[in-house]
């Protein structure tokens, strides 16, 4: 009887054995990339919309305030996309026969909807409200990104749990004074920019944003340089604490707005009802 | 160089013969396993036991740490009231694990160790080696490797066993 | 990404909530995936292709009969394509945004306005606050701050939401069955009535339900001046021969009553009372706290109601015999000038009579009888003549003023077939009624209408009628349109329109306005004219100020009924004698969840239990367990009921405690245009029910071949256990009562045993007190809020407001009588009721159980994907997108409290139904479980409100559904780390027991144990009942 | 035990022993080896096998309706409600799961207490075994409500940051089941690797070989390797034992841990292991009967096997009706309410017919009859007896499930049960599958170690001087 196979099986045999292991585990990593990849989150995408609106332009070029036109977002769940009536209110004065507006005029002469495609899409399940976030010191920007900067609106983040849970487990990494929360350009504070908060009274029933002032600049500097000419040193007002570190500001304000602790923040039925 | 025998018992003595002769590099070749032959060439311990109890060691641990992991740092969760590390309720899983890693690293371990998959192997160009050697005969082989080898005496020697036949194997 | 693909709808509506009503209608109508189901629905519903599908598929054929699931069946392939896509984890499809073009000034999208408005329900209005998301009205409640409901709500009401949206309401005029234009009809009958001018408007019929809106009375006597021989024929199938149709509508007022007598009336159980609210809530109100004494309560009840099985003594008569009763009384309290008939009373009859009048004497003055209104208007006189005789005048009773005056309704419509045959009737204007249904069969009106020239319906549906009818005209639901109503106690309700008419229906208003001189003037207008002059007088307020503020509080002031005791005259009350004991009576009673039929289509109220039957889907012959052998049949069986020559087949069922040798046949079954859900649900009692007889009558029953599928939701055996076995040895008590005792389910005690032992709910080896450091692993800490419930088992009636209140805020899916059957029904609550001793003559105990909230949540510990966990605030929480649907922790809930979905039964088809949901909580799919959450929707923005302001949750700031709409208040939710809160000190009173303590789950959900407040003398073991199969 | 109801004289008498021969006398390497793979070596397939296997296949072709539909529609075409969750997936679940286990036990229990009858039986026992978790193992995945996210039942890394609940016994059988299977395969094929050899090495066609030799590995019969092989196998089986010891205990958890009445008990482990073992010999006598007549092994499977596999029967059947004893016990002595009730419903409650079956089936007849040694060497009876104690057990799984269910704490919440035409599909269809794969097996694999049995043949024995090689054996 002879050989059934020759010298270079052996071989053979072993490599495939080596090479099914190695197809397996790369197929796993894969996979796991796959679900975080912009392909299935959206991030990046511009999906087309009736009119290219630039936020770019009306923000960071005409410095519109984002509640002009995202009404509800301190009161409601729902932050709002305006109404036809609000793009009328500027543009039956300026671009008033431009063709890119023509969806706009369409609209306010039929009475129809303007219909725009959803750019930041939860899955269904998720109950997401614009006005906790925005009131408890969470600014626009550390979920939409540089929208200021955007010509086309995108989407940023991933905004699946594990990037929601990120901040619900470690608020203190995102939060920022509430008066800076339409601030696109916020860093948080730094050895170089650093920020100063002070507490008044604190009673409840008030909404928290009321009860902490913080400013950029050195409460009561101005005072201090006049009056230091005259070789008088003024201490800076006491009430008034330094941050230097986002995570010294964002413990500080955790404290003072009365932040859920992480447990409660990351607890299933704050978003799934 | 392979003789073939009738019984094991033949085997075997011719076998050990050989090893007291100071043959070294030498196999056997049986049907069914034969303990004594392995003796008698001298081969006694194996290490599959140490790779087995490693391997049910790593699945102890690797499960029982993920647990603990998952159900007090990576996402703790009041479930029915009950404390985040439920040890006992862990114990099953990891228990599991154990026996699942233990019983691949012992049937792995020993196919690794006896150099399997060999799907060519020169003793299989014997004539006789193949008909005999996983049915009803039993082969001893002389390697040419060994320095005690010289073709015409070790043909010679294993004759003087009684054997079926001597065969020489083209390596 | 996900199956909640049904919520996806759900956020879809939050964008098109922007969509102006213009896009919802032309949506509802131009959806062609609509038509084709209705098309399909209907093909369906023909006999023919029913046989044809039973051939093919014989058990599938019941599933397309039963209309719900039959949607489902038909929804197959869209579902496995859904599902092929969900496998394949495909990204969700783009969402499209409808933002508006001009947004209304008061509109926060995702924020509800609430508006008052009332229910114009045939017993009276329901003052109601209405709960509207972007102008859509999303659940109906009562309204808090109006004198009458302070709030509370009823199954009707609750309904009256899905009623709105129903897929079925017709939504197009037509003419002999072809569309057109409600314009076209409008040409018609102007034309007409400008013909009429000169005649008076001889010819001219109007059948109508009772006129509830003093403004439709004001405009129909305007009417009546320009067309003096235009007929109105008020016609109300539950009201008709009733005292309180003719206009006898006495205030009963509780609070002050010691002892109530309850002489057929069944006040508790529903708005079929008049009053209900008010009534339940007072009564409930004297049960709270046992310590300060409590009423007491008798029932003479010819059929089991709630309100029997609440009373401390309850005698079951035959109807016919309680009118001899209630002159039997009267003569005994002594009553001037009542001859009762004589009659042989059984010894316990007799007792109960003499210890009633010794009661009632006793508390003169403090005590109350309540007449039925389905019982001879002699009762009522007499009921009336006691209180008098009592001194209850002014005291608990009062004689309220101008009440609704339909006159003798029966009468009428007499008159109305007899013109009809008679060929008179020109144009008959048919507005809301369905007559060809729901008349007495002896009028055979479907003939009669035929007769007409022109007949016209207005309705909601095209129902019997709208199908005889040669114009139909879609009617406005109450929701849409504007009107007014009086509540029981007199105060008028302005009814605003919450939405547009999704399908430009309009309103008798409307119709019997055009008779007018000035036809065009809206309902609005009015209405506004009529109380133009209350709301001006009185400290010369300004009209339009007093306008906006009877819309915004939700009534107007003083327009109560004037309390008028100008007492009846004492005419000579002429008392019906009972029919012979071997007669076999048979009763009338509207039904307690569709009512005389006009909720057929309401899925909830199908699929809601009655109350004492736990009967959905259908209703049935109610009869004894000793009449139930004495007709030689079992439940389910099929009776054929014969009266005068008519007949009709009818399901036979046992309600415990009905009179013997009688049945009870519940009205608004047996549709046949009703809807893909009422229609064929149930038989037609009104086939045998004759105008001389509207509410009892005798007949015959014989038992016929062939089954009846029933779906009773809730087990019901008899204890034919030996006492070695653990029974009683008795074998006519119920197992599961028996059980649910020694089990300490349901505890109970008299008022003596509670004032002897005030901790008789707490004690013996099977009620243990929850030991909470009695554990092997430390308690969890709840620091903040922890949410609990306490429900008061003494106050609980059973009328089932809560379950339907939780459908509407809850999107909870009607599964259809298929499902019900094999015990798939979606409840989150459901109201356990025991009945306690012998079945002949039982007592009940109602029992709302719904999730528990265990601490120890055993329910959690088995779920492998973690589905269901414990919130930091101590709510079991069911992640419906996590759960992979094992239902181990179904199986291992010792309270069985969790629903699954085992197959598609959330519509995500309908268009409507989008519309009415909640959009704060997800629409599950299928191969999900579900459970109560303590309305976490409810408290997830209390929550987010108080963070806003920086404070703690109020007491009372989160209501459940359930607590919302219960009239006796008996659910009480709240935050039980705050000892100061009301639910706290419940929870700590000594009667609050947790059921099933001893396997120390330790719920969340706690029970008040409740105190019966017995007459001494009728105290002891009542009389031996012959033993009945059941 | 004793013989004296067979005559001495009677050849299937080991004249040493007394016992049956474990082997008919006369074999010899080589007849064992052609006898054997002979089987699967032949070019013709017998008539019979193809009818069983289309038989089989057709059968099997249900449960691919049944799923299909179960896919498409959801769980509610199975009877499972409220209160009664689980239904006919999960009984059958459990039945299948305790049938595989007398493969396991027989080829690794008794390998280790050195019982060598078990050499000629334990090939097929394992294969049993191996198919018998396939048809288990559909179950837990297809009974779920979403099966397209039953993967979320493994600690899979995943953008949600969530992961399974350790805590629940259902999570525990994932575990259980899979490792089961892993090893129960694995001890298989270690099994089959020599005879693999063989068979590449008696191929008649190139493929044949072809196809062997892959599956030998090579392997060519040197003592050193033998030496590892009998290590491992060894090591396995002592691995083996512990797991299927688990795996039905981790099984009975599923109930013990429950709070349920008639669920949450202490005595489940033992008693599910018993029983699992109780049906599985069941299953393997089911099997080994038709086999041995079909294909002539008397020889090799011999009555010795039929007695004893009678009295492991015996032995666990006794255990069983011991643990249902205790179960009645218990619900007296307890004097907990919840027992009590739970076992007077299970006996005279709607559904009590179901327990009295059990009781029948488990008890009543084989535990009377399977006693007599006669009767357990004969074929017939021992063939009648396996089906029955088959069905028994499934009862029993019925019984626990259901009438533990549908009457359990809250009185107002009972419900009943009536099982589907989807779910009897389901059920009968995995009897074909089952039917189909042993078939496959039957004829493409060994189905006796030959290796094993040729070290039981006496002319295995090591002698201290050459024998002249004549026919061993007698």
């Amino acid at each position: 009887m002879a050989q059934i196979f020759d010298r270079s099986s052996n071989a053979l045999a072993r490599m495939s054995l080596v090479l099914t292991g190695l197809i397996v585990i790369s197929l796993g990593v894969t996979l796991d990339q796959l679900q975080r990849s912009p392909w299935v989150t959206r991030q990046g995408q511009r999906p087309d919309q009736p009119v290219p609106f630039s936020h770019k332009h009306h923000v960071q070029g005409l410095g519109l305030q984002c509640q002009y036109c995202h009404t509800s977002v301190e009161k409601s769940s729902y932050a709002g996309i305006p109404p036809t009536k609000t793009c009328i209110n500027c543009h039956s004065q300026i671009w008033t026969n431009a063709n890119l507006l023509e969806p706009v005029r369409k609209s306010w002469a039929t009475n129809e909807s303007i219909v725009w495609t959803k750019v930041h899409d939860l899955p269904d399940y998720v109950y997401f409200n614009h006005s906790i976030h925005v009131n408890k010191g969470l600014g626009c920007s550390s979920c939409h990104g540089r929208v200021d900067l955007m010509p086309l609106m995108y989407q940023q983040n991933t905004l699946q749990m594990e990037w929601c849970l990120n901040c619900h487990r470690d608020p203190a990494k995102n939060l920022r004074p509430v008066s800076q929360a339409y601030n696109m350009a916020w860093e948080g504070p730094s050895k170089e920019k650093p920020v100063w908060c002070s507490v008044s009274d604190e009673k409840t029933g008030k909404p928290t944003a009321q009860s902490v002032d913080c400013q950029t600049s050195e409460p009561g500097k101005v005072e201090v340089a006049s009056l230091s000419m005259a070789g008088i040193t003024l201490p800076t007002m006491a009430n008034y604490t330094k941050f230097t570190s986002q995570r010294e500001l964002g413990n500080y304000l955790i404290d003072h707005y009365k932040i859920r602790k992480p447990n409660e923040l990351s607890s299933c039925e704050v978003c799934h009802r | 160089m392979i003789a073939e025998f009738e019984t094991p018992s033949d085997l075997v003595r011719a076998a050990q013969a050989a090893y007291n002769d100071g043959w070294r590099r030498m196999d056997c070749y049986t049907p069914y396993p034969v303990e004594e032959a392995a003796e008698a060439i001298g081969f006694h311990k194996d290490r599959v036991s140490l790779l087995t109890l490693t391997g049910g060691l790593m699945g102890l641990c690797a499960m029982f740490s993920l647990e603990t992991w998952i159900s007090t740092l990576a996402y703790p969760l009041n479930i029915g009231g009950r404390p985040t590390y439920s040890w006992p309720a862990f114990i099953v899983p990891a228990y599991e694990w154990t026996i699942l890693f233990a019983g691949l690293s012992a049937a792995f371990g020993m196919i690794a160790l006896n150099g399997l998959p060999s799907l060519y192997h020169p003793l299989f160009n014997a004539p006789n080696f193949r008909t005999g050697a996983t049915d009803d005969k039993f082969f001893l082989c002389l390697e040419a490797l060994d320095p005690k080898y010289d073709a015409s005496g070790t043909r010679a020697y294993l004759e003087s066993m009684g054997p079926n036949s001597v065969v020489e194997v083209e390596y | 990404m996900s199956s909640e693909g049904g919520n996806g709808m759900m956020r879809k509506n939050e964008e098109q909530k922007a969509l102006t009503l213009d896009q919802v209608r032309t949506k509802l109508e131009g959806v062609k995936g609509k038509r084709y189901w209705r098309s399909i629905d209907e093909l369906a519903g023909t006999p023919e292709f029913e046989a044809a599908v039973a051939k093919e598929f014989p058990d599938a054929a019941a599933e397309w009969v039963d209309p719900v699931s039959r949607r489902g069946f038909l929804k197959l392939m869209s579902a496995s394509l859904a599902l092929a896509g969900l496998a394949g984890c495909t990204k969700q499809p783009d969402e499209p945004i409808y933002p508006y073009v001009k947004q209304p000034e008061d509109l926060v999208l995702g924020k509800a306005n609430y508006f008052a408005t009332a229910h114009p329900f045939a017993t009276g209005g329901v003052p109601l606050l209405v709960k509207s998301d972007a102008y859509r009205p999303i659940k109906v409640d009562g309204n808090p701050d109006h004198a009458y409901n302070l709030g509370s709500s009823d199954v009707f009401t609750q309904a009256t939401l899905l009623d709105l949206y129903d897929p079925d309401r017709s939504q197009h005029a037509t003419v002999r069955g072809t569309t057109t234009e409600y314009v076209e009809f409008l040409e018609a009958y102007r034309e007409r009535l400008n013909a009429g001018k000169a005649n008076g408007g001889e010819g001219l019929y109007f059948l109508s339900t009772s006129f509830t809106s003093p403004t439709l009375q004001r405009q129909w006597a305007e009417a009546q001046k320009a067309y003096p021989k235009a007929k109105l024929v008020q016609y109300d199938p539950a009201l008709a021969g009733t005292a309180f149709a003719a206009g006898l509508n006495p205030q009963f007022s509780l609070d002050k009553a010691d002892v109530i007598l309850a002489l057929d009336a069944d006040f508790l159980s529903g708005a079929g009372y008049p009053g209900f609210h008010k009534l339940t809530r007072e009564y409930a109100a004297r049960r709270k706290n046992p310590a300060k004494g409590m009423n007491r309560l008798y029932s003479v009840e010819s059929t089991p109601s709630t309100t029997g099985l609440k009373a401390e003594h309850r005698l079951g008569l035959r109807a016919s015999e309680i009118p001899a009763f209630a002159a039997a009384l009267a003569t005994a309290v002594g009553v001037p000038g009542v001859s009762a008939p004589n009659y042989s009373w059984s010894a316990e009859q007799t007792k109960f009579l003499s210890a009633l009048t010794k009661d009632l004497k006793a508390n003169a003055g403090k005590s109350v009888v309540i007449p039925g209104i389905y019982q001879d208007p002699s009762v009522a006189a007499l009921a009336l003549a006691i209180n008098k005789a009592l001194g209850n005048i002014d005291a608990t009773v009062s004689l309220a003023g101008e009440a609704s005056t339909s006159g003798d309704q029966i009468a009428g419509l007499k008159g109305l077939v007899a013109d009809l045959n008679a060929g008179k009737v020109d144009w008959l204007v048919m507005l809301n009624s369905n007559p060809v249904y729901d008349a007495p069969a002896d009028l055979d009106f479907k003939t009669a209408l035929g007769k007409a020239k022109v007949s016209v319906h207005l309705g909601s549906h095209i129902d019997e009628t709208g199908a005889e009818a040669i114009w139909h005209v879609p009617a406005a639901h109450y929701l849409e349109s504007w009107s007014d109503v009086r509540a029981y106690d007199g105060t008028v309700s302005v009814i605003q329109p919450m939405i547009e008419p999704l399908y430009g229906g309009h309103t008798a208003h409307d119709l019997i306005q055009a008779m007018l001189d000035e036809p065009q003037t809206s309902a609005y207008e009015a209405v506004r004219s009529t109380w133009k002059s209350t709301i001006s007088k009185g400290s010369g307020a300004d009209f339009e100020l007093g306008w906006r503020k009877a819309l915004h509080a939700g009534w107007i002031e003083d327009t109560k009924y004037a309390a008028s005791s100008a007492a009846t005259a004492a005419t000579a009350i002429k008392v019906p004698t009972p029919s012979s004991k071997d007669a076999f009576e048979l009763i009338f009673r509207p039904d307690p969840n569709i009512y005389d039929g006009r909720y057929s289509n309401v899925g909830w109220l199908q699929e809601l239990p009655k109350p004492v039957t736990n009967l959905a889907w259908d209703n049935a012959a109610l009869v004894s367990g000793a009449t139930l052998t004495k007709l030689g049949v079992d439940e389910g069986d099929i009776l054929e009921i014969t009266v005068g020559g008519r007949k009709v087949k009818t399901p036979v069922l046992v309600a415990p405690g009905h009179p013997d040798n009688s049945a009870t046949l519940h009205l608004g079954y047996g549709r046949e245009a009703a809807g893909r859900v009422g229609s064929g649900a149930g038989f037609n009692a009104y086939l045998v029910r004759t105008s001389d007889a509207p509410f009892y009558t005798t007949g015959t029953a014989v038992k016929v071949e062939g089954k009846w599928g029933i779906a009773v939701t809730k087990s019901h055996f008899q204890d034919l256990r030996s006492k070695v076995e653990g029974g009683d040895g008795s074998g006519t008590h119920s197992l599961e009562a028996n059980e649910a005792e020694t089990r300490g389910v349901i505890r109970s005690a008299t008022l003596e045993e509670f004032k002897a032992n005030p901790g008789f709910a707490n004690e013996g080896e099977e009620h243990p007190k929850v030991e909470r450091d009695n554990t092997l692993f430390a308690n969890w800490e709840y620091k903040d809020n922890a949410w609990g419930m306490s429900i008061d088992l003494n106050s609980c009636t059973g009328c089932n407001a809560c379950i339907v209140g939780c459908y509407a805020e809850n999107n909870i899916a009607v599964v259809g009588k298929q499902q019900v059957r094999i015990g798939r029904n979606m409840q989150w609550l459901r109201i356990d009721t025991y009945f306690e001793g012998d079945l002949a003559a039982p007592k009940a105990h109602f029992q709302p159980m719904a999730c528990q909230h265990c601490e120890n949540a055993p329910c959690e510990q088995v779920c492998p994907v973690g589905a269901t966990v414990h919130t930091p605030e101590g709510i079991n929480t069911m992640v419906y997108n996590r759960c992979v649907g094992t239902r181990y922790c179904a199986n291992n809930c010792p309270y069985k409290v969790r629903r699954f979905n085992f197959l598609l039964f959330s519509d995500f088809e309908t268009e409507s139904l989008k519309l009415m949901r909640n959009p704060d909580v997800s629409v599950r799919s299928r191969g999900v479980m579900e459970k109560c959450s303590y309305c976490v929707q409810r408290i997830s923005e209390a929550k987010i409100e108080a963070d806003k302001e920086n404070r703690a949750i109020r007491d009372g700031e989160v209501v459940t559904a359930c607590q919302q709409a219960c009239p006796a208040s008996a659910i009480t939710f709240g935050n039980i780390n705050d000892k100061t809160s009301k639910v706290a000190t419940l929870l700590a009173d000594e009667r609050t027991y947790s059921v099933l303590a001893d396997l120390n789950t330790r719920p969340r959900t706690q029970y008040t144990a409740a105190v019966l407040n017995p007459n001494p003398e009728l105290a002891e073991a009542p009389v031996e009942h012959a033993p009945a199969k059941g | 035990m004793a013989t004296k109801d067979i005559k001495p004289e009677d050849p299937r008498i080991d004249p040493k022993t007394g016992e049956f021969r474990v082997l008919a006398p006369g074999f010899t390497f080589k007849t064992v080896t052609a006898k054997i793979a002979d089987i699967v070596l032949t070019p013709t397939t017998s008539l019979g096998w193809f009818a069983l296997f289309s038989v089989g296949g057709a059968v099997a072709t249900l449960v691919i309706v049944a799923v299909t539909w179960l896919f498409l529609k959801g769980t509610g075409i199975w009877a499972v409600s409220q209160p009664v969750g689980w239904g006919f997936a999960i009984i059958n679940f459990v039945w299948w799961i305790g049938i595989g286990h007398a493969g396991t036990l027989i080829s690794a229990i008794l390998l280790l207490f050195k019982q060598q009858w078990r050499n000629s039986i334990n090939r097929f026992a394992e294969a049993m075994t191996i198919f018998a978790v396939v048809c288990a193992g559909l179950f837990p995945l297809i009974h779920v409500g979403r099966p397209w996210l039953a993967y979320w039942l493994f600690p899979l890394p995943n953008t949600m940051n969530v992961w399974p609940q350790f805590r629940s016994p259902l999570l525990w059988d994932v575990f259980a089941v899979s490792t089961y299977a892993t090893i129960s395969i694995v001890f298989w094929y270690v099994g089959l690797i020599p005879d693999f050899g063989t068979m590449r090495d008696r191929a008649k066609t190139k493929f044949a070989a072809y196809i062997y030799g892959l599956l030998s590995l090579g392997w060519r019969g040197s003592v050193r390797h033998w030496v590892r092989y009998e290590t491992a196998s060894l090591l396995l089986a002592g691995l083996a034992t512990p797991l299927v010891l688990s795996v039905h205990t981790v099984i009975s958890f599923d109930f013990a841990v429950a709070v349920i009445p008639g669920w949450h008990t202490t005595i489940f482990p033992p008693y599910f292991v018993a029983g699992a073992v109780y049906s599985g010999f069941a299953m393997v006598l089911t099997l080994a009967i038709p086999l041995r007549k079909f294909y002539k092994l008397e020889g090799l499977v011999t009555d010795r096997h039929m007695d004893n596999m009678g009295k492991v029967m015996l032995t666990t059947g006794l255990i069983v009706a011991y643990g249902y004893g205790m179960e009645v016990f218990m619900a007296w002595y307890s004097a907990s309410h919840w027992e009590f009730f739970m076992m007077w419903n299970r006996m005279f409650g709607p559904m009590g017919w179901s327990y009295w079956m059990l009781i029948a089936c488990n008890i009543a007849i084989p535990l009377t009859t399977l006693w007599v040694r006669k009767w357990r060497t004969n074929m017939t009876f021992m063939f009648v007896m396996s089906l029955i104690v088959n069905t028994g057990m499934w009862f029993e799984r019925f019984v626990i499930v259901v009438t533990s269910l549908y009457r359990d704490f809250l009185p107002s919440s009972w419900g009943t049960y009536r099982a589907t035409k989807w779910d009897y599909m389901t059920y009968f269809g995995t009897m074909g599958l089952f039917t189909a794969l042993f078939l496959l097996f039957v004829r493409f694999l060994p189905m006796i170690p030959m290796n094993e049995i040729k070290m039981m043949l006496p002319s295995a024995k090591i002698t201290a001087k050459a024998k002249p090689a004549v026919g061993a054996g007698d």
